[in-house]
């Protein structure tokens, strides 16, 4: 089968690569392994869209995003995304604590972030049902959140009405070159895909088949923990977040609240399906009720987990391979994809057709992990 | 961590079952339900069971559940009630909720006994208060004491709709009509027969087409449907009533097989979404067993049997017992098993047409489609013949695993044989005494005693009476035919209780003779 | 392989599909069917786009059903669909609960 | 309505007679007995209205697995009445939505 763009992997940096492209008119064909589209991480996160507490080298993705993709979001995929910008609070509750949010603070303020401290109290004028243990966070206004499957389902569903192809239950095993360049995708079915520009998004599952053509990237498969609430009235709608990392999430348009969960022993889950572990629901539990003493009646309805792709320096490679012409790489993304999504599907449709990229993503090559 | 040699989930017949198994050969067994009280749906099933004397037949559910939970008890099983697991992890650690906290267990064996869930189909109305599962109006009359409502339409003709149509009368529900879009009824006839001979009307090939109501249930359409489904229009028929009873079937309750990475399948025969398990009811997961109703739906006492079983396999696995040991005791479960998986409403039967008997008699078609074998059709089966004086007439016309009326006769008059699904037949040699004791074992309250002509121009029939207010010697009333309908005065001359008919009351009726063999029930009169 | 872009024949409107499916969240037969021809072919999917059986109950009574209705919508049997994956609490548990466990009690 | 005795299980064990309140109307039932059951004895259907349809709901499956028939009890919204038990002095109160009614008549 041909197409001028095979994406492998319908997560929301596929399927946002597959929307951007379709749109241009590019004939665009999307392989996911597995039976459902959007899995992986990209339906396994607290939804957060925010700017605080990133690394500088993916800061300029998410802020282009917010100032110009996310806003307008819900109606270019004509699904309600749920997206809410009101801020963000990475709260906590000890010396150590502000010593950590300190540090992310000071960093993203030199980015140019708007960014600062806040005192409990002021925390507590942002959030009114924080607990007095908070005693200090980090506050960025124009954070904020959106709903992971949605986001992801719509644009799946937007890439498909504008003629992207989608093929699930089609595992890519080896990628091929073809005078020179990387033009041929081969899956464990015996198919074979050709196209002009492969772009590899397949999590961690990128490592493996990216290094059927000599190319490799550090990384690997580690648990992502999320759990979900029935739904109550409407009580806020900051994101959040903690200095020590041990729960994130938000309340939902829906009303239930959506947490991702570490409970520190993520990255020794045992390999094969994502299993959820039995205490981390109950000690994310905990961290959420020492902050949110009256979220303790809520009832927790579902927990999942599901495998990011972690990569060594804790930022993606979004990036071409210069030996390899024709292979584009997104992955690598370490749990925080969701929010930058909408901009690493435009830039990734730039990249596919040689254009100049929105935002400059040379901090994001894929050999800088190589030797001097 | 704490640690079981048998974790079982869900303290039902099949549950109940295995620990016992597992219990009596020396293991350390807990199990956990997430109700207040054990027994799974028994404490909800007031019929007698039907089978052989070693499945438990002729004995009420819930009298099943009390047997099964005291013998547990004295094995010293801990039964954790008001116990909700949450989840069975790796390494066979189970998470459970028990007041207000959860505990975390592990056992070196786990039985998932979790049983099914009701299936529900959708019309204009169906989420109105007053629309209900046939299992939540047995869950209010038979555990609560509460009647789910005055006038109710029953929406299947499978055994839980037949059998919970039944117990609403019991209750002292009207039972307005039974509707099943299915051509045919799909429970047993003899369930069947003694719901329409109470006066319910049976609508096969019917739907319901909608609920009325703005705030709760006020009334039902139903109407016929089409080869396709499809409401004929003009069919319509309305009925006022304060409840619809939905009984459209059971799936597998197998969510937490699933979330251990039990291999799973959805297989039509069993009803649903299944763990593949061996013939010791073992998953893919070593040590990980499934049993009764979340393994494929059946009845009850097939989930006993499934749960024994389970329960000597797991003995087996960790040592309480030989391999040898297992298999002869797993055989003999096997043919007990197999013995009640016979007949014509064996797992293996679904959706197959029956035209005939094992015997060669032709079904009652009448039976099928309305609910009552028709005075036409019933003189062809053999447990009805004639004779003089009083003797039994067997209105049990199907092929279904069960036998205690062979052995409740003391003077065997009746002969069903080694094969259990027979039809029971008459030995025309032996001598009825009229005692009554096959009338009140049989299940499907089925047998009649008649004396077709008592020389003064009156027949006497004796049935099977499970209503209150129990008619006293005397009271007058009408007879009804099998289909329910008034066919003439009739008078109580009689009326037996004992224990051992175990509150089947037996009502001797006297009739015109030539209603010896159309009368089938009484309905007394009402008291100005 | 399962190609989303296969001809499943326009979406036609059915006079019953503003029947609620998913009780608890108030999923109707038409946005099930709608979704399906949005290219929604799987349980999972249809439950991410829309919420169906992600409610209090977590589609303890509409799974059976909304697979009927996509399987109807597919041209597949009901049992080629694979059910939503099964997920912990079984029944919806209280946060202060969760958050009390012990090994032993 | 209660059955006052019954042909198979005869009368039922039933706990004291307690008061609670369903929306602020003084009611009674059983104590122990689940919450649905008193409320249908006394005659309640409704045990609330949905988010989006604002449409009444009330007992449907009776053993918890549903979630229908969820009220507002003691302040708690969600609270699945066909399998907590009735204690004295219960608030009980119609859910709209997630929670309360909220004023104005609007329903969250």
């Amino acid at each position: 089968m041909n197409s001028d763009v095979l994406i492998i992997g319908s997560g929301i940096i596929g399927c946002a690569a597959a929307y951007n492209l379709a749109k241009k008119g590019v004939k665009v064909t999307v392989i996911e392994a597995s039976s459902n589209i959007g899995n992986g991480g990209s339906v396994r996160n607290g939804g957060g869209v925010r700017q605080s507490g990133r690394d500088p080298r993916e800061l300029p993705l998410v802020m282009y995003a917010i100032k110009n993709i996310w806003p307008n979001l819900s109606e270019m995929l004509d699904t309600n995304v749920e997206y809410h910008q009101q801020g963000n609070l990475r709260l906590g509750s000890s010396e150590r604590h502000k010593q950590i949010l300190d540090g992310l603070t000071e960093r993203a303020v030199k980015c140019g972030l708007d960014v600062r401290m806040i005192d409990g109290k002021e925390a507590r004028e942002i959030n009114p049902y924080l607990s007095d243990a908070v005693t200090c966070a980090s506050w960025c206004p124009t954070d904020g959140h959106a709903n992971p499957l949605t986001a992801t389902m719509g644009y799946y569903k937007m890439a498909r009405r504008l003629g992207a192809h989608f093929i699930s239950d089609e595992k890519i095993v080896e990628l091929r070159k073809h005078k020179g360049a990387v033009r041929q995708a081969v899956a464990a079915s015996g198919n074979v895909y050709e196209a002009d520009r492969i772009i590899l998004a397949a999590g961690f599952e990128s490592r493996v088949i990216a290094n059927t053509v000599g190319v490799d990237v550090p990384m690997q498969p580690v648990l992502l923990e999320t759990l979900v609430t029935e739904a109550v009235s409407p009580m806020f709608w900051q994101m959040l977040g903690t200095a020590d990392a041990d729960f994130y999430g938000h309340q939902t348009d829906h009303g239930s609240f959506v947490f991702g969960l570490n409970s520190g022993l993520e990255p020794y889950a045992k390999p094969g399906k994502p299993v959820s572990s039995s205490i981390a629901a109950s000690a994310a539990c905990r961290g959420i009720m020492h902050y949110f003493p009256s979220l303790e009646g809520i009832k927790v309805v579902r927990t999942w987990a599901g495998w990011m792709d972690s990569c060594a320096d804790h930022v993606p490679v979004i990036s071409k391979v210069d030996e390899c012409p024709g292979l584009i790489l997104a992955c690598g993304f370490t749990g925080h994809g969701f929010g930058i999504s909408p901009a690493v599907g435009l830039v990734l449709s730039q990249l596919a057709c040689d254009e100049e990229t929105a935002v400059d993503l040379s901090a994001l090559r894929y050999d800088r992990f190589a030797a001097k | 961590m704490k640690r079981y040699d048998m974790i079982i989930v869900g303290a039902g017949p099949a549950g109940l079952s295995a620990a016992i198994e597992a219990a009596k050969r020396g293991m350390k067994v807990v199990v956990y339900d997430e109700n207040a009280k054990p027994g799974g749906q028994l404490f909800k099933q007031i019929h007698k069971f039907f089978g052989s004397k070693e499945h438990k037949a002729k004995i009420r559910g819930f009298h099943i559940g009390e047997e099964l939970l005291a013998e547990a008890n004295s094995l010293g099983v801990e039964v954790v009630l008001n116990a909700i697991v949450i989840g069975l992890f790796p390494e066979k650690e189970v998470t459970v909720k028990i007041d207000d906290h959860v505990e975390h267990v592990k056992g070196d064996t786990i039985l998932i006994a979790t049983g099914a869930s009701e299936n529900m189909v959708t019309f204009p109305g169906w989420t109105l208060p007053g629309v209900i599962g046939a299992g939540a109006a047995q869950t209010m009359m038979n555990l609560h004491g509460t009647l789910p409502g005055k006038k109710v339409l029953m929406l299947g003709s499978g055994n839980v709709g037949l059998v919970v149509s039944f117990q609403l009368m019991q209750a002292g529900c009207e039972v307005v009509a039974l509707a099943d879009a299915a051509p045919r009824v799909g429970g047993y006839g003899v369930h069947a027969a003694k719901v329409a001979r109470c006066g319910v009307p049976f609508y096969l090939s019917h739907t319901i087409v909608k609920a009325d109501g703005d705030e709760y249930v006020t009334g039902v359409t139903i109407g016929e449907v089409d080869k396709n489904w499809q409401v004929i229009p003009g069919t319509e028929k309305h009925f006022d009533v304060d409840t619809i009873c939905l009984a459209v079937g059971l799936s597998p309750m197998s969510k937490l097989a699933d979330m251990a990475g039990c291999a799973m399948e959805d297989n039509p025969a069993k009803a649903g979404f299944v763990p593949t398990v061996d013939k010791y009811g073992e998953t893919s997961i070593p040590g990980i067993y499934a049993a009764g109703d979340v393994s494929g739906i059946e009845e009850a006492s097939s989930a006993m049997i499934e749960g024994r079983i389970a329960g000597i396999a797991a003995a087996a696995k960790l040592g309480f017992i030989s391999e040898e040991e297992c298999e002869a005791e797993v055989e003999k479960q096997e043919s007990a098993l197999n013995g009640l998986r016979q007949g014509m409403f064996a797992p293996g039967m679904r959706g197959k047409m029956i035209t005939e008997t094992e015997e060669g008699v032709e079904i009652s078609q009448n039976l099928l489609k309305k609910g009552f074998v028709s005075d036409d059709e019933i003189e062809r089966f053999p447990g009805v013949t004639h004779n003089t004086g009083v003797h039994p007439v067997i209105e049990c016309t199907q092929n279904i695993p069960c036998n205690p009326c062979q052995d409740a006769c003391p003077k065997h008059c009746i002969k069903i044989g080694s094969n259990i699904t027979a039809l029971p037949a008459i030995d025309p040699e032996q001598k009825c005494t009229g005692c009554g004791m096959c009338v009140a074992s049989c299940s499907g309250q089925a047998i009649f005693l008649v004396n077709e002509d008592c020389g003064d121009g009156t027949a006497e029939i004796t049935l099977p009476y499970e209503f209150l207010p129990l008619p006293e010697k005397g009271a007058k009333g009408t007879a009804l035919s099998r289909s329910g309908e008034a066919v003439c005065e009739a008078e109580v001359v009689n009326v037996r209780s004992a224990k051992a008919f175990d509150h089947t009351h037996l009502l001797t009726m006297k009739v015109p003779k030539e209603y010896a063999m159309k009368a089938r029930f009484f309905k007394e009169a009402v008291k100005s | 392989m399962n190609d989303r872009s296969r001809d499943i024949g326009e979406f036609v409107p059915q006079p019953d599909d503003d029947m609620i499916v998913c009780r608890c969240e108030e999923i109707t037969k038409g946005e099930i069917r709608r979704a399906v021809h949005d290219g929604m072919f799987t349980l999972t999917e249809i439950r991410r786009y829309l919420r169906t059986g992600m409610g209090l109950c977590q589609g303890q009574t509409c799974t059976k059903l909304v697979k009927a209705i996509v399987s109807r919508e597919l041209g597949v049997r009901p049992n080629e669909l694979e059910p939503a994956t099964g997920r912990a609490p079984m029944r919806p548990i209280e946060m202060k609960i969760l958050a009390n466990d012990k090994e032993d009690a | 309505m209660r059955i006052d005795e019954h042909p198979i299980l005869g009368t039922y064990e039933k706990g004291r007679t307690v008061s609670f309140t369903f929306d602020g109307k003084e009611l009674q039932g059983c104590e122990g007995e689940p919450i649905a059951i008193a409320l249908k004895n006394a005659g309640v259907m409704v045990h609330r209205y949905t988010k989006k349809e604002h449409k009444p709901r009330g007992i449907f499956c009776a053993i918890g697995r549903c979630t229908d028939c969820v009220m507002i009890v003691n302040g708690k919204p969600n609270v699945r009445t066909c399998i907590t038990p009735l204690e004295e002095g219960m608030e009980v109160r119609t859910q709209y939505g997630v929670g309360e009614k909220a004023e104005g008549g609007a329903q969250q």
